[in-house]
């Protein structure tokens, strides 16, 4: 028997989930040793066509990133599920919806609008804005239907596992590769990264009260944060506690809170509502009038608390096909 | 929105306030709509804001909440004010989030308030059956 | 294992029946998931319906059970007993309400059929998830905690201590007695307070099952109901208990020939000198030494004349603070009240102008083993013949205190009245209402009335000083809408009662609520007033609200039996519905603790996770719905729980 | 004739599709570049707190989020009129410099390496970052790994995160550096210009010792001229981080020079329905369609582009190499577009000498790293720019008076080349493509002309949603898919 074959593949998203993977960099030619890459976009001249000549569960494993936004995306997304034992939804985008996934709330049409006829600098006296069909002289040019509004990967198809994180951690990455490899397969729906929290891990969980209350929530320009000590306890948005371990807490060491690109711990139903619930409860005041004055401050709950993971939070339900 | 629309509403009430008050109205033989569905918490502190979007995505077309007056009133000392935080920013993420804040309605309604609670809950299916129906599909997969 | 539920849809007779078509309810409960058996009977709580549902978990093999009948409140218990009756864990029950939240409520027929299988359906669906639960019961510990050696603690003190509960009884001053200690007559009988409350205090030093702490505060309480750990911080009074026999023979020869500084207990109107008593027959009749003002203690060169006049050598000027700790099983907060500063409102002048005394002032004049020995008299030694009683002085007023203080109209009453009897003066007492409705009360005022006592519904505006150091009133008649002036020799401002200053420490060390104002709050203000919200602390006295004497006297009695109560049944059971913190889970990061309202959850630092104290779990589930890690779970309303029955009644 | 469908194109940081058309004699009658995808960056960032925007733009690409988080930044400054503290300005721009230097090594290496190192018509399963290995040897392949790791282990260091930074506030950064740092800077920094000397020997010696190559670079079928655009400092000289925005003229005469806030006076933005991307040019001459020269306002932007706005560069080595470049090519501006690969490399050189710079000023590792904005209680506007590697990138923010998003624009680097890039493919499709005959390495060759820009589709189509499926379909002039084919076959 060969090498086990795997494949890498991005849908919507930016790329920094293929430097993740590129950043786990010596190792990577362990990886090469290990498995047989079967596609790889970013790095290696494969195309659809190696994948669609593919045994159906040929490969063991595919990572996918990237939102599902288009009727090609799925596609291709179909196509990996029945070439390949297990599928992966790789980085926040894939597995729930990521940050391009706040689009959900927003208007599409006016966004047309907004980019092509009132941009800023846009010169489009006839208005023209792009179509999904476009036919000059014979020649047509034809676009993929594009969705309402990004998908999770598991709006679409099944998914086995879950590396979470914007971008994933290059040792959360390792980790899964590793597990996959050594044959010990965690049940369905298995998300990489800790089974605990951020605040776990977190290098100021020490320096935390035994009780945090806030007076006042405050935004983090508004502000010098203390780096020595836990962020939540100085008034400012942490989502650390509501927010899967395992990335090693870069953003606190960098000086700013977590924002939750790890996602929810398991069991969690939604991420979001998770958060406003420990966010809110915290807040030290019994005053109906001046708990909505200062939860007021928070200028943005739904990009704050849902930045990851709109998409595929319970807030939408509309799957695909529902659309019609 | 259908004429014979009939709205889904989920009432989550705490035990010591709101619960005794539609016991109340119920020995009391007070009528309201039966699309209301009563579920009982201890305290309206125990309610999750994950409760509330579970319940929208299986169908409520409005959530009520109702728990002991502030500022004394609640068993647990300030259950209410706890919930009351999380629904004010629940209620804000909502509107961003496009789902009408109507549709999550919070009430404070001691166990006296019997008849308070009829014209609540009176009120509250009125409003959501002119709002309409929440078109959320039910998601595959139980608990 | 299998999951076999049976439903059981009572009729309650026509109840339930008469709105609800329960036949076609129980076919529809008996094709949901996991049901095994559904039935319908006229009373489900009676004896033969009880004893159908005991016969069929057994026949059926029934590990779960759903009563549609009335409610949780109402039968609860018993179908819970009949599910242990049964052989099952009492928790596996789920009762849905059918009737108070159905049958009793919809008039439509059809309607409330159908709103009785979505309300069935959803405690189906839930009773799936329920789990055993075993509560456990705590042995009670017979001590009692008193705090505040006022009327209300001595009194609730000596009823315990007759039952033969040990007390310890703690008390910041240096003496007990409280504020009733200070007073001369109480309203409306007149006896002296003295002679009433004295032996009290005596009966509390003499009772063996009393242990005194005074001068002495409680630092904290651990613990929960029925076994609490108490932490009391004796400060030194520099007089040992153990060796003074109260000869007062240190007083006596401290180098202060003359008391030169200012004595609390006398609310500033007398003097006291470094070593001193509160009254001749303070208890324990052990004195304090200020080293505020000791010179021993300020310059280290004193010659100690205090030391060498004690006969037992009972003076140590080297006393440390002591922290002793005891075991109790019940607290009574019974911390009291102190009065409206009156320099806080400045239009009454006082602390500026001469004869403008506080009521509490005024007591200690006329006690005749007060400062003054009992007489009356203006600063310049005369006696007043014009004195104005001021009602209301911080009380009623939204810039202060918003209450009606409760006491004040019968003190000023009182005052008016053994001002007119002592000296002969003509008294004013300026009133917004009088309040008089206690047993006796309307009659004493009746009767001042009438003894020539002047009344004037009045809001005074300002006191100013007049000619001849007399003092004009400006004030507003309020019955004939006009501006007038009186002038008087003296005014006697009627302060209102108030919280302790440092009520938020107070409440945080006892655990207890309170009020805006700071005033203790009582669990339900008609139906367990001198309960607290927390399980084993009872209050008494004014630390609840502004009361007289019989009433704290009787609320006072009311905590002791409650804490009696408590004792003599000997165990505490803990709470069903606790939290369980679920290790593996939990991430430590501290937002429960942050929530519980009973620090009930303490942070093990070691292992970086939170523990739950379920003795002090009250089972809110504040911290079960903030827990972002998922690890707390409520017993009876675990997230599944709630979920399956959320999604019940919403699924057609 | 034959219909060919590559799907998805490789080794790029994006996401589209190229449509080649054509005629009866299988000639190229036309080639599209098509972006299929929106992203709705300048929809969903409205709402959000303008202070979130250094972590949300960013996230328009993972590949340069340095740039947009250091563009928006900026922006955030220049919105709160707060200025960067001398010690955060210094760490913003050493951040900067250490990205330019990874990304360029990036793309010279693994995304176009295999083009150069390899072969442009070597085999297609050698065309990658294991062809290079066994290309270069393992040995040399670890020292390119083991540099562009420890120089992106000092990016986490100081901004949290290499992908997706979060040490950007205005008025400063969140992190500070320690004395205790200096050291192991010092020491980066050597590694940087070692690593930066040999990459230009290694470019000297693959492309400029192979005159096949050499002839390839300065083939008709990659050259266009047009207008170029980049960041210059006050001397003129090429520059990263800050200062007016320079154009020049297809034959090097300064067109205009302007601050980023008169960006909306000089730049024009055109849009083509068979596209989501939008076209930038230059306002003042005009959208003359897809063709070059003096007429058409058609820019260029990138590497090649920064080199032609500027007159020398500001490091010694780095302006050696800068007269070397255009001593061997012999014009000025150079208009060959795989040029772009020398001009990166010098680049890199350049970054790795501002590193050392940088990292011996005494006050980068000072302690004030913050200046706190005032309050704004008004509706504001803030401007940002920097050059990303793939070129100028511009952030303008619109603000309530809460400091909330009511609107953005965003100029993207490859959005300023995408015009250019049309014609690049267009030209290349027409140039290799003759009588219908098509093989892998023709394909690959007219990849390589957008390749050469670095392209992130990613970033132009940061409106756009997606990425990532870049079909080449070749069709008949009646638009018709005629058969299909698939490369490699």
């Amino acid at each position: 028997m060969g090498k086990p074959k795997v494949g890498f593949y991005w849908f919507a998203s930016c790329g920094g989930c293929e430097e993740s993977q590129v950043d786990i960099a010596e190792k990577i030619v362990d990886v090469i040793n290990a498995v047989d890459i079967a596609i790889w976009p970013v790095a290696l001249d494969f195309k659809d066509s190696d994948l669609e000549r593919m045994e159906d569960g040929e490969m063991v494993a595919c990572f996918l990133n990237g939102a599902i936004t288009n009727s090609e995306h799925r596609r291709i997304a179909e196509l990996f599920r029945r070439k390949s034992k297990y599928v992966i939804a790789y980085g926040a985008c894939s597995y729930m919806g990521g940050i391009p996934g706040l689009e959900v709330s927003k208007d599409k049409k006016s966004l047309i609008e907004r980019v092509y006829i009132k941009g800023d600098i846009v010169v489009n006296p006839e208005k023209k804005v792009p179509v999904t069909e476009y036919t000059e002289d014979g020649i047509k040019i034809d676009i993929p239907e594009i969705y309402e509004r990004p998908y999770s990967l598991d709006e679409v198809i099944d998914v086995d596992f879950y590396v979470p994180g914007c971008p994933p951690t290059p040792n959360v990455f390792l980790d899964a590769v590793n597990t996959l490899l050594s044959g010990k397969i965690p049940e369905k729906g298995y998300v990489f990264g800790s089974r605990k929290s951020l605040c776990n891990e977190c290098p100021l969980n020490k320096t935390k009260p035994e009780k945090v209350l806030v007076k006042e929530f405050k935004r983090p320009h508004e502000v010098i944060l203390d780096p020595e000590k836990c962020y939540l306890a100085q008034g400012v948005i942490c989502l650390g506690p509501v927010t899967r371990g395992g990335c090693d807490a870069l953003c606190i060491k960098g000086g700013m809170p977590c924002t939750g690109c790890f996602g929810p711990l398991d069991g969690i139903k939604d991420y979001g509502a998770k958060a406003i619930s420990y966010i809110a409860s915290i807040l030290d005041s019994k005053d109906l009038d001046e708990i909505r004055r200062t939860l007021e401050k928070i200028p943005d709950p739904l990009g704050t608390f849902y930045r990851y993971s709109l998409p595929g939070s319970l807030m939408y339900r509309k799957r695909i096909g529902d659309e019609k | 929105m259908s004429e014979n629309f009939e709205p889904k509403i989920v009432a989550i009430f705490c035990y010591w306030c709101t619960s005794q008050a539609a016991e109340l109205a119920g020995t009391s033989r007070m009528t309201y709509p039966p699309n209301v569905r009563i579920v009982k918490t201890m305290c309206t502190g125990r309610v999750d804001p994950q409760f509330i979007l579970w319940a929208f995505r299986n169908g409520a077309d409005g959530v009520i909440v109702s728990g002991c007056h502030p500022p004394n009133d609640c068993h647990y000392e300030d259950g209410n004010f706890k919930w009351f935080r999380k629904y004010v920013l629940l209620s804000r993420t909502l509107e961003q989030a496009g789902i009408d804040p109507k549709r999550l309605r919070q009430e404070w309604i001691s166990a006296s308030e019997a008849d308070k609670l009829k014209k609540v809950l009176t009120e509250f299916t009125e409003e959501i059956r002119q709002l309409g129906p929440l078109n959320h599909t039910i998601r595959e997969g139980g608990v | 294992m299998e999951t076999r539920i049976g439903v059981y849809i009572c009729h309650c007779g026509t109840n339930i029946a008469g709105k609800v078509n329960v036949d076609e309810v129980r076919e529809y409960a008996s094709h949901l998931k996991n049901v095994v058996v559904a039935r319908n009977y006229m009373f489900m709580c009676s004896e033969p319906g009880q004893e159908m549902i005991i016969k069929d978990i057994k026949e059926y093999g029934l590990n779960r059970i759903v009563v549609a009948a009335c409610t949780e409140t109402l039968h609860g218990h018993t179908f819970r007993e009949v599910a242990k009756k049964g052989g099952l864990n009492p928790y596996l029950v789920q009762m849905v309400s059918i009737r108070e939240f159905d049958s009793w409520v919809t008039e439509d027929k059809v309607e409330a059929t159908e709103k009785a299988k979505s309300l069935i359906r959803a405690g189906v669906y839930r009773v799936n998830y329920h789990t055993p639960v075993e509560t456990t019961t705590y042995p009670v510990d017979s001590n009692v905690l008193i705090v505040g050696a006022g009327i209300a603690g001595i009194t609730a003190a000596l009823v315990l201590a007759d039952a033969g509960k040990h007390v310890y009884l703690v008390e910041r001053q240096g003496f007990i007695g409280g504020n009733m200690a200070k007073f001369d007559k109480t309203f409306p009988t007149l006896d002296c307070a003295s002679c009433i409350l004295t032996p009290k205090m005596s009966a509390v030093k003499n009772n063996p099952n009393i242990t005194l702490f005074t001068y002495s505060e409680v630092e904290k309480i651990d613990g929960f109901v029925g076994n609490f750990d108490v932490t009391i911080r004796k400060k030194p009074r520099y007089v040992r208990e153990d060796l003074c026999i109260g000869c007062l023979s240190c007083i006596e020869n401290c180098v202060y020939k003359e008391p030169r500084f200012m004595s609390e207990f006398d609310e500033g109107i007398g003097k006291r000198k470094p070593v001193y008593v509160s009254f001749p027959q303070a208890i324990p009749l052990v004195p304090v030494i200020d080293p505020e003002t000791c010179i021993q203690f300020r310059t280290g060169k004193c010659v100690q004349t205090c030391l060498k006049g004690c006969p037992t050598k009972a003076i140590d000027f080297s006393m440390k603070e002591e922290i002793v700790k005891v075991k109790v099983g019940a607290v009574i907060a019974a911390t009291g009240f102190k009065v409206f500063d009156a320099t806080r409102d400045t239009k009454y002048g006082f602390g500026r102008y001469p004869n403008i005394y506080t009521t509490i002032q005024m007591e200690r004049m006329l006690n005749s083993a007060g400062p003054t020995g009992g007489e009356i008299r203006l600063q310049d030694g005369s006696i007043p013949k014009e004195v104005a009683i001021i009602n209301c002085v911080g009380s009623r007023n939204e810039n202060f205190n918003a209450y009606c203080s409760r006491v004040c109209c019968m003190i000023g009453l009182k005052h008016a009245h053994m001002l007119r009897d002592s000296i002969g003066a003509n008294v004013t007492i300026f009133y917004t209402d009088i309040r008089a409705n206690g047993k006796g009360y309307e009659e004493f005022y009746r009767k001042v009335m009438l003894e020539g006592v002047n009344f004037v519904r009045g809001e005074v505006a300002s006191i100013i000083p007049s000619e001849n150091n007399r003092l004009t009133i400006v004030f507003e008649d309020t019955l004939l809408s006009r501006v007038r002036k009186k002038d008087v020799d003296m005014v006697i401002l009627n302060v209102g009662l108030e919280p302790h200053d440092d009520w938020e420490d107070v409440r945080k060390v006892l655990n207890l609520t309170c009020t805006k104002e700071g005033w203790l709050m009582e669990k339900h203000p008609k139906l367990a007033p001198v309960t607290s919200l927390s399980d084993g602390r009872f209050i008494a006295g004014a630390a609840q609200f502004p009361k007289d004497i019989p009433d704290t006297v009787a609320q006072a009695e009311a905590a002791a039996a409650e804490a009696m109560s408590l004792i003599d049944r000997g165990f505490v059971e803990s709470e069903p519905n606790v939290i369980r913190i679920d290790e593996e889970r939990c991430s430590g990061c501290r937002m429960c603790i942050s929530v519980c309202p009973f620090s009930a959850i303490t942070y093990n630092e070691e292992k970086n996770i939170a523990e739950v104290n379920t003795g002090l779990c009250k089972g809110c589930g504040a911290c079960a719905a903030v827990c972002p890690s998922k690890a707390i779970s409520q017993n009876n309303f675990t997230d599944e729980e709630l979920y399956a029955e959320i999604m019940g009644v919403l699924r057609e | 004739m034959k219909e060919i469908t590559v799907s998805p194109l490789t080794r790029l940081e994006g996401h589209g599709k190229i449509e080649i058309f054509l005629n009866d004699e299988g000639n190229v009658e036309k080639a599209y570049l098509v972006i299929d995808e929106l992203r709705g960056f300048e929809n969903f960032c409205r709402g959000r707190p303008s202070e979130d925007m250094p972590q949300i733009t960013q996230r328009i690409c993972g590949v340069c989020p340095t740039a947009h988080h250091t563009a928006s930044v900026k922006a955030l400054d220049d919105l709160y009129s707060v200025q960067p503290t001398t010690t955060a300005r210094l760490i913003r721009e050493l951040m900067y410099h250490l990205f330019m230097v990874e990304d360029h090594a990036l793309h010279f290496y693994i995304l176009a390496g295999p083009d150069i190192i390899v072969g442009p018509r070597a085999p297609k399963e050698e065309r990658n970052v294991v062809g290079i290995i066994k290309k270069i040897g393992l040995e040399t392949a670890s020292y390119i790994i083991k540099t562009r790791k420890s120089v992106r282990d000092m990016m986490q260091y100081i901004g949290g995160k290499t992908v997706h930074p979060v040490f950007g506030l205005p008025g400063g950064v969140a992190k500070g550096l320690r004395n205790e740092d200096r050291e192991r800077l010092i020491e980066l920094s050597k590694a940087a210009k070692e690593f930066s000397i040999k990459t230009l020997e290694t470019f000297r010696n693959l492309v400029l010792k192979n005159k096949e190559y050499l002839d390839l670079f300065m083939s008709d079928y990659y050259r266009h001229e047009t207008y170029y655009m980049g960041l210059v400092n006050s001397r003129n000289q090429d520059e990263f981080y800050d200062g007016p925005i320079r154009v020049v003229d297809p034959r090097g005469n300064e067109y205009a020079k302007f601050p980023v806030h008169d960006y909306e006076k000089h730049l024009a933005e055109h849009v083509e329905p068979w596209t989501f991307v939008r076209f930038t040019y230059l306002r003042n001459v005009g959208w003359k369609g897809f063709v070059d020269g003096k007429d058409s306002g058609i820019i260029s932007v990138a590497p090649l582009a920064r080199l032609n706005v500027s007159e020398s560069m500001a490091t010694p080595l780095a302006n050696d190499a800068f007269g070397e470049f255009y001593d061997t090519v012999g014009e000025k501006p150079v208009h060959y577009t795989l040029m772009n690969h020398w001009a990166r490399v010098i680049e890199i050189l350049y970054a790795a000498e501002k590193i050392e710079e940088i990292v011996n000023n005494e006050d980068l590792y000072g302690k004030n790293i913050r200046n706190i904005p005032q309050r704004v209680n008004e509706k504001r506007t803030g401007y940002g720019v920097v050059e990303a590697p793939r070129g100028t990138l511009i952030h303008k923010y619109v603000t309530d008076e809460r400091g909330v998003m009511v609107d953005l624009d965003l100029i993207v680097a490859t959005q300023n080349n995408a015009a250019r890039m049309s014609l690049s493919i267009d030209k290349a499709a027409k140039g290799f493509i003759k009588g219908g005959n098509v093989d892998d390495g023709i394909i690959n060759m007219v990849e390589m002309a957008y390749r050469a820009y670095d392209p992130c589709l990613a970033c132009a189509t940061h409106e756009i949603t997606g990425m990532h499926i870049f079909d080449l379909n070749i069709r008949n002039n009646k638009g018709e898919i005629i058969k299909r084919t698939v490369i490699g076959d």
